[in-house]
């Protein structure tokens, strides 16, 4: 999974998510494939956040730099 | 008596001299005439001469004292020169005076200069009108002036006060410009200056100088005469560089002024002349620079404004998409979360019904449909068994009740009786005969007896 | 007799008895043998009265063990 | 006997039981027979009484446990 | 059983608690198979409430986390 | 990048800077691109304001050379 | 441009500065360009201000000191 994450963007991220949505609300995804999703879900929503929250700061240093 | 009247010299011209006072009165009259002799000293004592058809018709003695002399110096400026020589006709406002001791003259008050100097004048016009037909008259005016003039050829009297003013003021200005000035010598004044004017100007190569200056000191109008002269007009209009004049005179401007690419009245203005224009190239270089400097600034300014523009917007959209971003992701996962929940709750449901149908179903088929088999059949059995039962009782009872009919004991008591002989019972009486001994039983005892007679019923 | 008391059961009694009135009806058995016959019968009687009784006591107890 | 019903099911018992029904209303049960077969029933009965109490109590008790 | 229990999946729990309500309802299920079915539907329905217990938790833990 | 920065102009910045807050207004810059570009932007902007500032001075000291 | 600048003149210098002005007012010089050309602007006048005071002789010198 590690190595997978790596390779996450935040826009595989959300589309991942988006699909995931999509499945959900058209009953594609069995309960069994519920909890997997939900664990995913988690995981790609923790990292989306963590992405806005990472590019905030990282936008904020830089903007700092310019000396506003 | 006849007494002879002598009149002493002194008596006559004192009378003569009282007649002419009487007849004018004093007063001053125009007079017009030709100077044939001049001598300025304190006061100026002229020879007044009418020439007529080359006869002289007229000749009168003038004098100037000394106040009006130096009014009419004054009056006449520069001009005076030209005005009071030999040969000059001249209109003079004048009184007669008849001294005892130096006889009549005219004695002059006042110059008309305007007389001398519309001679001039016309002989100026002419001089233009044959420039103008000859296409020269502007020829010089329209050579471009180059911005700076540096290199000068100067055509100028040395030693005299112009040339050292001029050279003065090129070589002192204030700015410390140097001006590379190189003299044509010519004298500027009097009958050869004409010829030697346009001998400088001849000596003149175009292709080493930027401008041609001509300067005379200060001169009077009618000084202007060699200026006027046509053949020079001509020399300078064909020059292939400017031609630039300061030939000191205030009212009037020369032909050669008129044709010269610019004329200034002395020559420390052309001088200034040339000091300024290289000033206001300099400063017009440097209002450029500024200009330039400044457009820099401006343009910098707004470059500035517009980076400044795009620092704000560096750091406004990445947060406002970040934050668009984030609560895409809170909807996204509030959806997310319903979604899951909803689905939880449909199958929580369903299995709910199946609990419930599992509490019912089971029981209902236990206790309703088996139980109530179970009781019918045990139901039946019991019904069964008793109605078996009685059928069987019944029948014995019937079985019963024929044996009770068919005991012997009944059949004796209802009256029936057996007949044994020798203990065996008797059926048929055939077997007997009359005489038999027969036992006969009674359901309350025997008697025995003897058979008499014997009778059997027909058979069949 | 009592050996074959024993061996009695309601068959055979009821098989004899039928006999013995099958012999009564056809007149088979004189009077002599009626006696005989009868008080066989009698017995047999009582003996499947018995019977019947005791097996419908028996059977009416089971039944009624079973609560109807 | 007793090994037998401990492979007695209720099915058996019933169809025993339907058997025996259609004997006794059939009259073909001897009288020496009818105790038997009488208490045989009442066994069946019982047993299959018995069972379904007890597959009840058990139905219900596994019910409750899914805490309804 | 419990072999069986580990690759049980909710679908295959549910389409076999399907099988047994329907038989259920269509009396098909006889009295001597009747406890085991019960159990075994109390089992399938413990199972997949616990599976989507679970997997309520996990997404209420989302939630909480997300702050939603 | 040092190597293409020693080849940077005022103008190429300046175009890049234009093409970048295109994207950047018009959302069309990836969250996970957003911190590179506003890294290149701080970049491209600290070179174009200390272009202007290091052309002025140098431009303000020729000027005061002239003593204008 | 050396050949040429051997001939410079100040009329040359004068239309060449008014160019510089001409294409600043209608912004056509790159920022980049830019401090050439009010470099070049700045050699310019530095020239005609020296050749203004410079004496014939020291003419030629000065269009070799300031390399023109």
């Amino acid at each position: 999974m590690e190595k997978v994450e790596d390779k996450l963007t935040y826009e595989k991220a959300f589309t991942e998510l988006e699909g995931i949505m999509q499945d959900l609300q058209e009953d594609k995804i069995s309960v069994d494939a519920l909890t997997g999703k939900v664990k995913r879900a988690v995981v790609l929503i923790t990292f989306c956040n963590e992405m806005l929250r990472s590019t905030e700061a990282e936008v904020g240093a830089l903007v700092k730099k310019l000396g506003l | 008596m006849e007494e002879r009247k002598i009149y002493t010299l002194r008596q006559v011209g004192t009378a003569i001299k009282q007649r002419i006072e009487e007849a004018t009165h004093g007063a001053s009259f125009w007079v017009k005439a030709e100077i044939a002799a001049i001598n300025v000293g304190k006061h100026a004592y002229l020879e007044l001469v009418q020439h007529q058809d080359g006869e002289k018709v007229a000749v009168m003695r003038g004098a100037i004292w000394m106040s009006a002399l130096n009014r009419i110096r004054q009056e006449l400026g520069g001009e005076s020169r030209n005005i009071l020589k030999d040969g000059v006709e001249i209109l003079f406002l004048a009184k007669t005076n008849y001294h005892l001791v130096f006889g009549l003259s005219l004695v002059i008050e006042q110059i008309d200069l305007s007389f001398n100097i519309s001679e001039l004048e016309r002989r100026k016009r002419e001089t233009i009108a044959t420039l103008k037909e000859e296409g020269l008259y502007d020829r010089n005016r329209f050579i471009r002036m180059p911005l700076v003039v540096q290199r000068i050829a100067l055509i100028a009297s040395q030693g005299t006060a112009a040339y050292t003013d001029f050279m003065k003021h090129l070589e002192h200005n204030e700015h410390g410009y140097r001006f590379h000035v190189r003299l044509f010598n010519a004298v500027v004044q009097g009958e050869a200056a004409a010829g030697e004017l346009r001998a400088a100007l001849a000596a003149i190569d175009p292709t080493k100088f930027d401008a041609v200056v001509l300067i005379r000191g200060g001169g009077s109008k009618l000084d202007l005469e060699p200026f006027n002269d046509l053949e020079l007009a001509r020399v300078a209009a064909q020059m292939r560089i400017p031609v630039l004049t300061g030939i000191g005179h205030d009212v009037d401007v020369s032909v050669l002024d008129l044709i010269a690419k610019g004329h200034h009245k002395t020559p420390t203005a052309v001088a200034d002349f040339f000091v300024d224009r290289a000033m206001y190239f300099e400063t017009s270089m440097t209002g450029m620079l500024v200009q330039i400097h400044n457009a820099m600034l401006t343009d910098f300014t707004a470059r500035k404004e517009g980076l400044s523009t795009f620092t704000e917007m560096v750091i406004m959209r990445p947060t406002a998409r970040c934050r668009n971003e984030r609560g895409l992701l809170h909807t996204t996962t509030g959806q997310f979360a319903r979604s899951v929940t909803d689905k939880i709750a449909v199958s929580s449901r369903v299995l709910e019904t199946f609990a419930h149908d599992l509490a019912l179903l089971p029981r209902h088929k236990l206790a309703q449909v088996e139980a109530a088999r179970i009781r019918e059949m045990s139901g039946s059995l019991s019904g069964i068994a008793q109605r078996g039962f009685q059928l069987l009782l019944g029948r014995l009872q019937g079985m019963d009740d024929a044996i009770q009919f068919l005991s012997p004991e009944k059949l004796l008591h209802r009256g029936f009786s057996i007949t044994r002989k020798d203990g065996h019972a008797i059926k048929d009486p055939g077997t007997l005969k009359p005489g038999d001994e027969v036992e006969t039983t009674f359901a309350s005892g025997k008697a025995w007896s003897t058979i008499k007679n014997i009778e059997r019923h027909g058979k069949g």
